[in-house]
C-alpha cells in the first residue's frame, strides 16, 4: 500500500478524469437535445428521460441526507408533495382556475407566477416545512428519525387533502392544467396552439435537474459537505471537532428538502396532474431503493440508477406485463436463452461460494442443483409438451421480476452500482484497470495481480 | 481472476437477457399475415389497483366486440383491428406513463378509462399526441370539459347525482342523507358533490365525510351515519371499499338503504351482499336483459375461456361497463370508417358526427364537450336472496 | 357514553388486531434492531393463503394450515433476506426489509391479478351480536380477549422457558450472548416464527372483520402496528399491546369526532376531521417521540464515548 | 506561567447510583503539561467528557481562561441521590454542547480512536478545519471561497508534515497502524486551533520507540504552538518525563497531586496505583 501512495497522489492531482467527465456531461445534453428534435415526441424514451431526470434529482437530494449526512429520513415524498402543490397552485392560469377548483369557486389564489419562480418557491416552502419539522425530530436517532419523518410525510399528505384548505389546495382533488414539460417546447411565434419548432421539453427537464444536482455536488465537495460526512462517520467526534450537530443536521435536512421540493415541482410538470394521494410512503421507498441501488454516498450512482429504475419499471420490462405467443423459432430461442441464464447464474453461485465454509457450500450447491434440475425439467416439458404461450407473462409479472431484481441487488451487491465513487473516480479506475489489463495482456505476470488490487482499491 | 470471471458471467447474463427481450418482441401470432394492414386501438384501462375489477370488465366488453368484428373497412380496404393495452393501475401517477405507452405504440384512437381521475391524468398526453380518446364510464364532467379530444359515451355526474337524489326522495322520502367518499378520488368526490346539490334542492340535508385511501375499517363511519339520522347512505366509492362497507353495514345492522353510482354495478358487490340484511341501489348504464342477443353472446364469450371468466369476477353476470365497453369499440370503428383513414387527427374530427345505436342506447355526442347525450339511467338493486341484480326502474331527471 | 361506545368498541377490536401484529415488530426490533417492514405483508399473505385454501378445503383444516404456512413464510424470509446481512450496516438490512415488502406485495398483485379477494366466513366469528345496544360482529368481542390471552402466554413463555431466556439475553447483548454459546440464529428464527404466528392469528381476526383482502391490505395495519410498538416503547411486549389499543381507540374516535361533537352540540357543522384518521396516529407518535424518545415503556440508552 | 487556563471546580458526575467523579478540582496553567493518572475506572475519561461538554456534570463548574463555561447543580432524581458537600453551592445550569467548547479553544483526542472512517488521512484533518471557516453556506457551496479553501488545505498539509503523516496522506484513515492513527487524532485536534489540548491516552498501543517519539513530539508542539496540554496516560515513562504536574484519581476521587517526583513517592499513590502498574510493566 505504502509504495503505491506516490502514484495515487499523482493520480489525485491529475485533472484528466474531471475533464473527461465534463465532456461526457456536455455530450449527454447535446445528445438529448438532438434526440428530441429527431425522434418522434410520442416515444416512451422521452417519458423515461423526463421522469428519470426528476427522480435523479430527488434521489440525489435523498442521498445528501441519507448517504452523506447519515440521517435516515423517510420524509421525501412529503416534501415532494409540498413542492408539487406549491408549483401547481401558483402556475395554473387564472382563466382555467374556475374549472380546476370547481368545488371551491376557483380558489382564493388568483395570481400566477413564472414557472421557474414557482419551482423555486416550491423548494423554499418545502424547506420551511423541513425546518419546522426538523426542530423536534432531528434530535431522534436512526430508526426513530426514519419513522418520525415517515409520519410527518403522512401528516402533510392529510393536511393537503383536508377539505377546509380546499380554496388553496383544491381539497383532495387533482390540480391540473398548469404548465408542464411540454409547455417548454418552443412554438412558432409563441402561440400555444402553433406547431412546435424546437422541442425543448426533455432538455429543459435535464437542465433543471442538472443545475440542482450540480449544486448538490458542489455542496457535498465543499467544507460543509465534508462536515456532513464527518457527522455520518462519527457524530461524537464530529461534535468534538467543533461541528455544530444541530445546525449542520438541520442544514442538510433543509437543503435536501429544498431540492426534494423542486423535484416535486418537476414531478408535477411530468405528471401534469397533482394529487396528494399519490405521494405515499411507497414513493419514498422507491426513491430509497434508487439511492441504494446507485450506492449510498454516490451522486453519480443515484443518477444512473434513477434512469435505470425508471426505464426498467416504465419501459423495458413492460413486455412482461402482456401475454405473448411465441412462434416455433422464437420458442427455441427462448429456451436457449433461458438455459444460458440458468447456467450463468449457477456458475456464478458456484464461484461465489467456492471458498465458503464446507457446510454452507454443500447446502448452496445442493439447493442450486435442485433448482437447476427443476427448471431444466420444466423447460424440457415446455419445449415438447407445452403450448406456444409464453409462460408466466401476464399483468403484474413485471413488478414481480422487478422486485426480485431489486432484492438481488440489495442482498448480493449491497454497495450498489457505484459504491461511494463518483464519475471521475470511475474514469480514473477504468484508466488504471485499462493500464493493468494492458500489462496483463502483454504477459507480465507480476502486474496481473495488481488488477485485482486495483479493482478492490476504493 | 475471480473478478474477471464474475464480470464475464454477468455480461453474459445481460446479453442473454437482451437477446431474450429481442426474441420476445417478434410479432406474436404465427397466423398473422405480414402484409395485412392494421389499425391500433388503445385500451387505457386499470387492471390493477382499486378499480382493477371494473377496468377488467370494461376491457372484456371491448375484447368481446373485437372478437365479433376484428376488422374494419377503411376506404375499401380491410384493416385488422389490434387492441393495445396499457394498465393505468387506477392511480393518477401511473396513468401518464401508461398513456405514453399507448402513444408510443402508435394507436389511432384510445378507449377508456374506467375512473375519471386516471382519464384526466392521461388526457394531456393524448392531447399532445393529437390522439382522440373515448371515455367509457368516466362520469366526472372535467374529463371532457375544455378540450376537443376527449369524448365519452356515458352520462355525467351532475346527471347521475340528480338521478340518485331524485330516486332517494321519491322512493324513500329521504330527508337526510349521509355521503361517504374516498379522499382524492375525483369520481367519488364529484358525484357526492352533485348529489348533495340536487338533494339539497329537493329539500334534504346532507352529511358528507371522507375516508383516506386504504381504509378497511368502516365501522365508525357507519356509526356516524346512524348518528346523523340518515335515511339513505350514498357511498359511490371503488369496489374495494364497497364490499367492506356492505359487509360492515350488515354486521352493524344498518337498516337504511345504501345507494351508489355506476361503480357498484359489479358482481363483487352482489357477492358481498348475498345473504345479508342490506338494501343496495345503484344507478347504471345498462341492465342485463336489455339486449338479449348481446347478453347471450357475451355470456358465451365469458364462459369460453377461464381467463375471461376470472376477469369478470368468477361468474358470467353482465356488468353495465362491459356493455359500455362493447359500445365504445363500435363507436370507435364508426369514427375510423367515417374518417376514412387511420390518422388520429382525422378520427378525432370524425367522432363528433358519429351516431351509433348501441346496446346501451343511442349514442351521439353534443357539440360542446363531446359528451354523449343521455336522458335516462337504470336503477338496480341487489336481490340478497338469489344474489343477482334486480331491475328497479328507469329514472330520468325530468 | 352512548355516543362514544360504538367507537370505543371498534377501537378496542382494531387495537387488538394491531397488538398482535405489533408484537411481531417489537420482538424482532428488540433482538435485531430491525424494523421489519415486511411484517405487515406477511399478515396480508396469511389472508390470501386463507382465501385460496378455503376454496377447496374445509375450514377446520384450513386454519391450522394457514398458521403453519405463514410461520414457514416468516422463517424463510428471515433466512433468505435478513440472515445474510447479519454483519451489514443497519440501513442495508432495513432496505432489504423494504425490498421483501415490495416483493410480497407485487407477488400478491400478480397472483390475485389485482382483484380484491373475499375472505371466507369463519362460522361463529362473523355472526352479528348485540352489545349495549350496539350491533357488531362477534369477532370484535373475541379479538381483545384472545389478544390478552396470547400476550399472557407469550410473556410467560419469555419469562420462564429456556428459549425465552435466550431471547431476552440476545435482546440485551447480542455479542455477549453469542460468546456465551447461545445459538443466535435459532433464537432469531424462533422470534420470527412467533411473530409470524401472531400475524397469522391477527389476519384471521382482522379479515373476518374486514372481509376484503387486497395486496396492499397489510401496508397500513402494518405501519400502524409498528407505530404502536414504538409508541409503547419498542422491545416491550406490554408496551406494544397498550400502544396498539391506544392507537386503535384514538383512530376510531377521530373518525367519529365530528359526529360526537355535533351530537353533543359543541359544533354545528362537520370539520372534516375524518381526513386525519390515519395522520393522527403519526401525530401521536411524533408527540411521544419528542417527549419521551424511547416510547412509554422503553428503556433509556446512553451512548458510551 | 501562573495564568490559569483551565479550572475544574468541585465537579461531581453521577450516573444513577454510580459516582464516576467525586468532587474533583483541577487547575491547569498556561503552557503547562499536566497529566491525570489513575487505575482503570478511576473516572479520568469521564472527567474529560465533562470538560468537553459531552456529559453535563451533576454538580460543579468548569472555568476556561477564568471564564465560567460549564456550571451545573443536581436536579430532579439526582438531587435526592446527591449527597455531596457542595450541595447548594452551584445554582445555575450552563451546559454548552461539545462544539461550543471546542470553539472556545479546547480540543481533544479519544481513548478509543474515533477517526472518520470513510475519509482519508488528509480529509480527517481538513474537516476539523471546518469550524474555523469564515465562508458561509452559500459561498462555500458555490465554491466562491477558493482562497480560504486553499489556505485550509495548506494548513492541513502542514499539520500532516509536522506529525510525519505526509506519506499516508491519501490512505483511508482506518487503514493506518495504531500508532499513526493516534498521531492523526492529535493532528485533527490541532487543526481546530486549540489553546488547550486534551489527550486521552495518546500512547496507548504504541511501542517504546513510538512512545519516545511521542514524548518529544508533545513537548515540541507545546513550545511551537504555545499549547497547554492536559493528558490521561498509563505509560509512566512518558508521564514522568514531560509532566509539569500530575493529578492522581482513584474511584473518582483525587488522591494526590503535585510534581512528578512528589507523586512518585506518595504512599497513597503507590498503594492505590503505581505498585500495580509497575508489576505490569515488569
Amino acid at each position: 500500500m505504502k509504495t503505491s501512495s506516490p502514484l495515487s497522489k499523482q493520480a489525485a492531482r491529475s485533472r484528466v478524469p474531471e475533464i473527461i467527465t465534463g465532456c461526457i456531461i456536455v455530450a449527454i445534453y447535446l445528445l438529448v437535445f438532438v434526440l428530441e428534435q429527431v425522434v418522434s415526441p410520442g416515444s416512451m424514451l422521452f417519458s423515461v428521460l423526463k421522469k428519470g431526470a426528476t427522480y435523479a434529482l430527488v434521489a440525489a437530494s435523498m442521498n445528501l441526507l441519507n448517504g452523506f449526512t447519515g440521517l435516515f429520513s423517510l420524509g421525501q415524498a412529503g416534501f415532494m408533495l409540498i413542492g408539487a402543490y406549491v408549483y401547481s397552485i401558483f402556475t395554473i392560469p387564472v382563466e382555467v382556475r374556475h374549472s380546476v377548483y370547481q368545488y371551491y369557486d376557483g380558489g382564493i389564489i388568483q395570481h400566477t407566477l413564472p414557472f421557474f419562480i414557482a419551482l423555486i418557491l416550491g423548494g423554499i416552502v418545502a424547506a420551511i416545512f423541513a425546518w419546522l419539522i426538523g426542530l423536534p425530530v432531528l434530535r431522534l436517532k436512526s430508526d426513530y428519525l426514519a419513522i418520525a419523518t415517515l409520519g410527518f410525510a403522512e401528516i402533510i399528505r392529510a393536511i393537503f387533502q383536508w377539505g377546509f384548505l380546499g380554496p388553496i389546495t383544491n381539497g383532495s382533488n387533482a390540480l391540473r392544467l398548469f404548465p408542464n414539460f411540454d409547455s417548454m417546447n418552443i412554438r412558432q411565434g409563441g402561440d400555444p396552439s402553433a406547431p412546435v419548432s424546437i422541442y425543448f421539453s426533455t432538455t429543459s427537464a435535464f437542465i433543471i435537474a442538472g443545475i440542482c444536482i450540480a449544486l448538490i455536488f458542489m455542496l457535498v465537495n465543499s467544507t460543509y459537505g465534508r462536515a456532513f460526512k464527518a457527522i455520518r462517520d462519527d457524530e461524537v467526534s464530529a461534535e468534538a471537532m467543533g461541528i455544530n450537530l444541530a445546525r449542520h443536521k438541520m442544514l442538510s435536512f433543509v437543503i435536501s428538502s429544498f431540492f426534494a421540493g423542486i423535484g416535486g415541482g418537476m414531478l408535477a410538470m411530468f405528471m401534469s396532474t397533482v394529487q396528494a394521494k399519490n405521494f405515499t410512503s411507497g414513493m419514498t421507498y422507491e426513491i430509497l431503493l434508487i439511492v441504494v441501488i446507485g450506492g449510498i454516498g454516490s451522486l453519480t450512482g443515484s443518477i444512473f440508477s434513477a434512469f435505470l429504475f425508471v426505464a426498467c419499471s416504465e419501459w423495458w420490462l413492460r413486455f412482461l406485463d402482456n401475454e405473448m405467443f411465441l412462434t416455433p423459432p422464437a420458442k427455441i430461442q427462448f429456451i436457449v436463452v433461458a438455459i444460458a441464464i440458468i447456467a450463468a447464474i449457477s456458475l456464478l453461485t458456484y464461484f461465489r461460494n467456492r471458498h465458503a465454509s464446507p457446510k454452507k457450500r454443500k447446502r448452496v450447491y445442493l439447493l442450486t442443483g435442485i433448482a437447476d434440475v427443476l427448471l431444466l425439467g420444466w423447460l424440457l416439458w415446455f419445449q415438447f409438451m407445452g403450448g406456444y404461450q409464453m409462460p408466466l407473462l401476464r399483468n403484474g409479472f413485471r413488478s414481480v421480476v422487478f422486485a426480485v431484481v431489486i432484492m438481488t441487488v440489495v442482498l448480493f451487491f449491497s454497495r450498489g452500482i457505484m459504491g461511494t465513487k463518483e464519475l471521475p473516480d470511475l474514469i480514473r479506475d477504468i484508466g488504471r484497470s485499462g493500464q493493468n489489463l494492458y500489462h496483463w495482456l502483454c504477459g507480465k505476470r507480476g502486474t496481473g495481480k495488481s488488477l485485482k488490487g486495483g479493482a478492490n482499491d476504493v | 481472476m475471480k473478478k474477471v470471471l464474475a464480470l464475464l458471467l454477468s455480461s453474459t447474463l445481460m446479453l442473454a437477457l437482451l437477446a431474450g427481450c429481442g426474441g420476445g418482441q417478434t410479432p406474436p401470432p404465427a397466423t398473422t399475415d405480414p402484409n395485412a394492414k392494421v389499425v391500433h386501438i388503445g385500451v387505457f384501462e386499470p387492471s390493477t389497483g382499486d378499480s382493477g375489477a371494473g377496468g377488467k370488465q370494461e376491457t372484456l366488453g371491448i375484447q368481446y366486440a373485437n372478437s365479433l368484428t376484428p376488422t374494419v373497412d377503411i376506404g375499401g380496404e380491410s384493416y385488422k383491428v389490434e387492441l393495445v393495452y396499457a394498465d393505468n393501475g387506477s392511480s393518477t401517477d401511473k396513468a401518464p406513463t401508461a398513456a405514453q405507452q399507448l402513444v408510443s405504440k402508435g394507436v389511432s384512437v384510445v378507449l377508456g378509462s374506467y375512473g375519471s381521475g386516471v382519464s384526466m391524468a392521461g388526457s394531456d398526453i393524448f392531447k399532445n399526441a393529437g390522439i382522440a380518446a373515448i371515455g367509457i364510464s368516466c362520469t366526472n364532467p372535467q374529463v371532457t370539459q375544455g378540450n376537443t379530444h376527449y369524448f365519452r359515451i356515458c352520462f355525467l355526474d351532475p346527471f347521475q347525482g340528480t338521478v340518485q337524489a331524485k330516486f332517494a326522495t321519491e322512493k324513500f322520502q329521504a330527508k337526510k342523507a349521509y355521503c361517504l367518499a374516498e379522499l382524492g378520488n375525483d369520481y367519488d368526490v364529484g358525484l357526492v358533490n352533485y348529489f348533495t346539490d340536487a338533494f339539497q334542492k329537493l329539500g334534504g340535508t346532507v352529511t358528507s365525510e371522507t375516508f383516506p385511501s386504504g381504509t378497511s375499517d368502516f365501522t365508525s363511519y357507519i356509526t356516524n351515519a346512524k348518528n346523523a339520522g340518515a335515511d339513505v347512505i350514498f357511498a359511490p366509492c371503488s369496489i374495494s371499499y364497497a364490499t367492506q362497507i356492505i359487509d360492515q353495514a350488515a354486521a352493524q345492522g344498518l337498516a337504511k338503504p345504501i345507494m351508489a353510482g355506476d361503480t357498484w354495478d359489479s358482481n363483487k358487490v352482489v357477492e358481498a351482499a348475498k345473504g345479508k340484511a342490506v338494501q343496495i341501489y345503484v344507478s347504471t348504464f345498462y341492465q342485463e336483459g336489455g339486449n338479449p342477443e348481446f347478453d347471450s353472446g357475451f355470456k358465451t364469450f365469458l364462459n369460453s375461456n377461464s381467463t375471461n371468466l376470472n376477469n369478470n369476477g368468477g361468474n358470467d353476470m353482465i356488468s353495465a361497463v362491459s356493455a359500455m365497453g362493447y359500445d365504445a369499440y363500435y363507436v370507435a370503428l364508426e369514427a375510423i370508417k367515417a374518417a376514412g383513414s387511420t390518422d388520429s387527427k382525422a378520427i378525432n374530427d370524425a367522432i363528433w358526427k358519429v351516431s351509433y345505436p348501441g346496446v346501451t342506447g343511442q349514442i351521439a355526442f353534443d357539440t360542446v364537450n363531446g359528451d354523449a347525450v343521455r336522458k335516462t339511467a337504470y336503477i338496480k338493486t341487489v336481490n340478497t336472496e338469489t344474489g343477482v341484480w334486480d331491475f328497479e326502474k328507469e329514472q330520468s331527471v325530468d | 357514553m352512548q355516543t362514544v361506545l360504538p367507537y370505543l368498541l371498534s377501537g378496542i377490536s382494531v387495537g387488538g388486531q394491531y397488538a398482535l401484529i405489533a408484537i411481531g415488530y417489537t420482538m424482532v426490533y428488540g433482538i435485531l434492531r430491525l424494523i421489519n417492514f415486511a411484517h405487515g405483508d406477511v399478515f396480508m399473505v396469511a389472508g390470501l393463503v386463507m382465501v385460496y385454501l378455503s376454496a377447496s378445503l374445509p375450514i377446520y383444516v384450513v386454519i391450522p394450515l394457514v398458521l403453519a404456512i405463514t410461520v414457514t413464510i416468516g422463517f424463510i424470509i428471515e433466512r433468505a433476506a435478513y440472515s445474510p446481512l447479519r454483519s451489514a450496516p443497519r440501513m442495508s438490512i432495513m432496505i432489504s426489509a423494504i425490498g421483501v415488502s415490495y416483493l410480497l406485495q407485487n407477488l400478491a398483485l400478480y397472483i390475485t391479478g389485482g382483484m380484491n379477494q373475499m375472505y371466507p366466513n369463519i362460522p361463529f366469528f362473523t355472526e352479528s351480536v348485540s352489545i349495549f345496544g350496539a350491533t357488531t360482529k362477534r369477532v370484535t368481542l373475541v379479538t381483545p380477549i384472545l389478544t390478552v390471552v396470547l400476550v399472557v402466554v407469550l410473556v410467560w413463555l419469555i419469562k420462564n422457558t429456556k428459549i425465552g431466556m435466550a431471547m431476552r439475553s440476545v435482546a440485551t447483548d447480542y455479542e455477549t450472548s453469542q460468546l456465551m454459546g447461545i445459538k443466535i440464529n435459532s433464537v432469531i428464527s424462533f422470534t420470527f416464527i412467533i411473530g409470524s404466528f401472531l400475524a397469522a392469528v391477527a389476519s384471521l381476526l382482522y379479515f373476518s372483520n374486514y372481509t376484503t383482502v387486497i395486496p396492499t391490505s397489510g401496508a397500513m395495519p402494518g405501519l400502524k402496528a409498528f407505530v404502536a410498538a414504538v409508541f409503547g416503547g419498542i422491545g416491550s411486549i406490554p408496551g406494544a399491546v397498550i400502544g396498539a389499543f391506544t392507537i386503535g381507540i384514538c383512530e376510531n374516535l377521530i373518525k367519529g369526532l365530528d359526529s360526537i361533537l355535533i351530537q353533543t352540540g359543541i359544533i354545528q357543522q362537520g370539520l372534516g376531521l375524518t381526513t386525519f384518521s390515519d395522520a393522527f396516529t403519526f401525530a401521536l407518535l411524533i408527540v411521544i417521540l419528542v417527549v419521551k424518545p424511547t416510547g412509554i415503556f422503553g428503556e433509556k440508552v446512553t451512548d458510551k464515548v | 506561567m501562573s495564568e490559569s487556563i483551565l479550572r475544574v471546580e468541585n465537579v461531581t458526575m453521577q450516573f444513577g447510583g454510580v459516582v464516576a467523579v467525586d468532587n474533583l478540582s483541577i487547575e491547569v496553567n498556561k503552557g503547562e503539561i499536566v497529566s491525570i493518572i489513575g487505575p482503570n475506572g478511576a473516572g479520568k475519561t469521564t472527567c474529560f467528557n465533562v470538560i468537553t461538554g459531552v456529559y453535563a456534570p451533576t454538580n460543579g463548574a468548569v472555568y476556561f481562561a477564568d471564564e465560567k463555561v460549564i456550571e451545573n447543580h443536581p436536579q430532579g432524581k439526582m438531587k435526592t441521590m446527591y449527597k455531596g458537600q457542595n450541595a447548594g453551592k452551584y445554582t445555575s445550569v450552563a451546559t454548552p454542547t461539545p462544539d461550543r467548547i471546542t470553539n472556545l479553544g479546547i480540543a481533544r483526542t479519544f481513548q478509543n480512536i474515533r477517526l472518520w472512517k470513510s475519509q482519508t488521512v488528509f480529509e480527517n484533518v481538513l474537516i476539523a478545519k471546518h469550524m474555523r471557516r469564515s465562508s458561509n453556506l452559500i459561498t462555500a457551496a458555490l465554491h466562491l471561497n477558493a482562497k480560504e479553501e486553499r489556505a485550509m488545505r495548506d494548513e492541513a498539509d502542514h499539520l500532516l508534515e509536522i506529525l510525519n503523516l505526509q506519506d499516508v496522506r491519501n490512505e483511508p484513515a482506518t487503514s493506518l497502524p495504531y500508532g499513526q492513527q493516534r498521531r492523526l487524532e492529535i493532528a485533527r485536534a490541532m487543526a481546530t486551533h486549540p489553546k488547550l489540548l486534551l489527550l486521552d491516552e495518546p500512547a496507548a498501543g504504541m511501542n517504546p520507540q513510538e512512545t519516545k517519539e511521542l514524548t518529544e513530539f508533545i513537548a515540541r508542539i507545546r513550545d511551537e504552538f504555545g499549547l497547554t496540554i492536559l493528558m490521561i496516560e498509563h505509560h509512566m515513562d512518558l508521564v514522568m518525563d514531560i509532566s509539569d504536574r500530575i493529578y492522581v484519581l482513584d474511584f473518582g476521587r483525587p488522591i494526590a497531586q503535585g510534581i512528578p517526583s512528589e507523586v512518585q513517592n506518595n504512599p497513597d499513590v503507590i498503594a492505590a496505583y503505581l505498585g500495580v502498574e509497575e508489576e505490569e510493566d515488569a
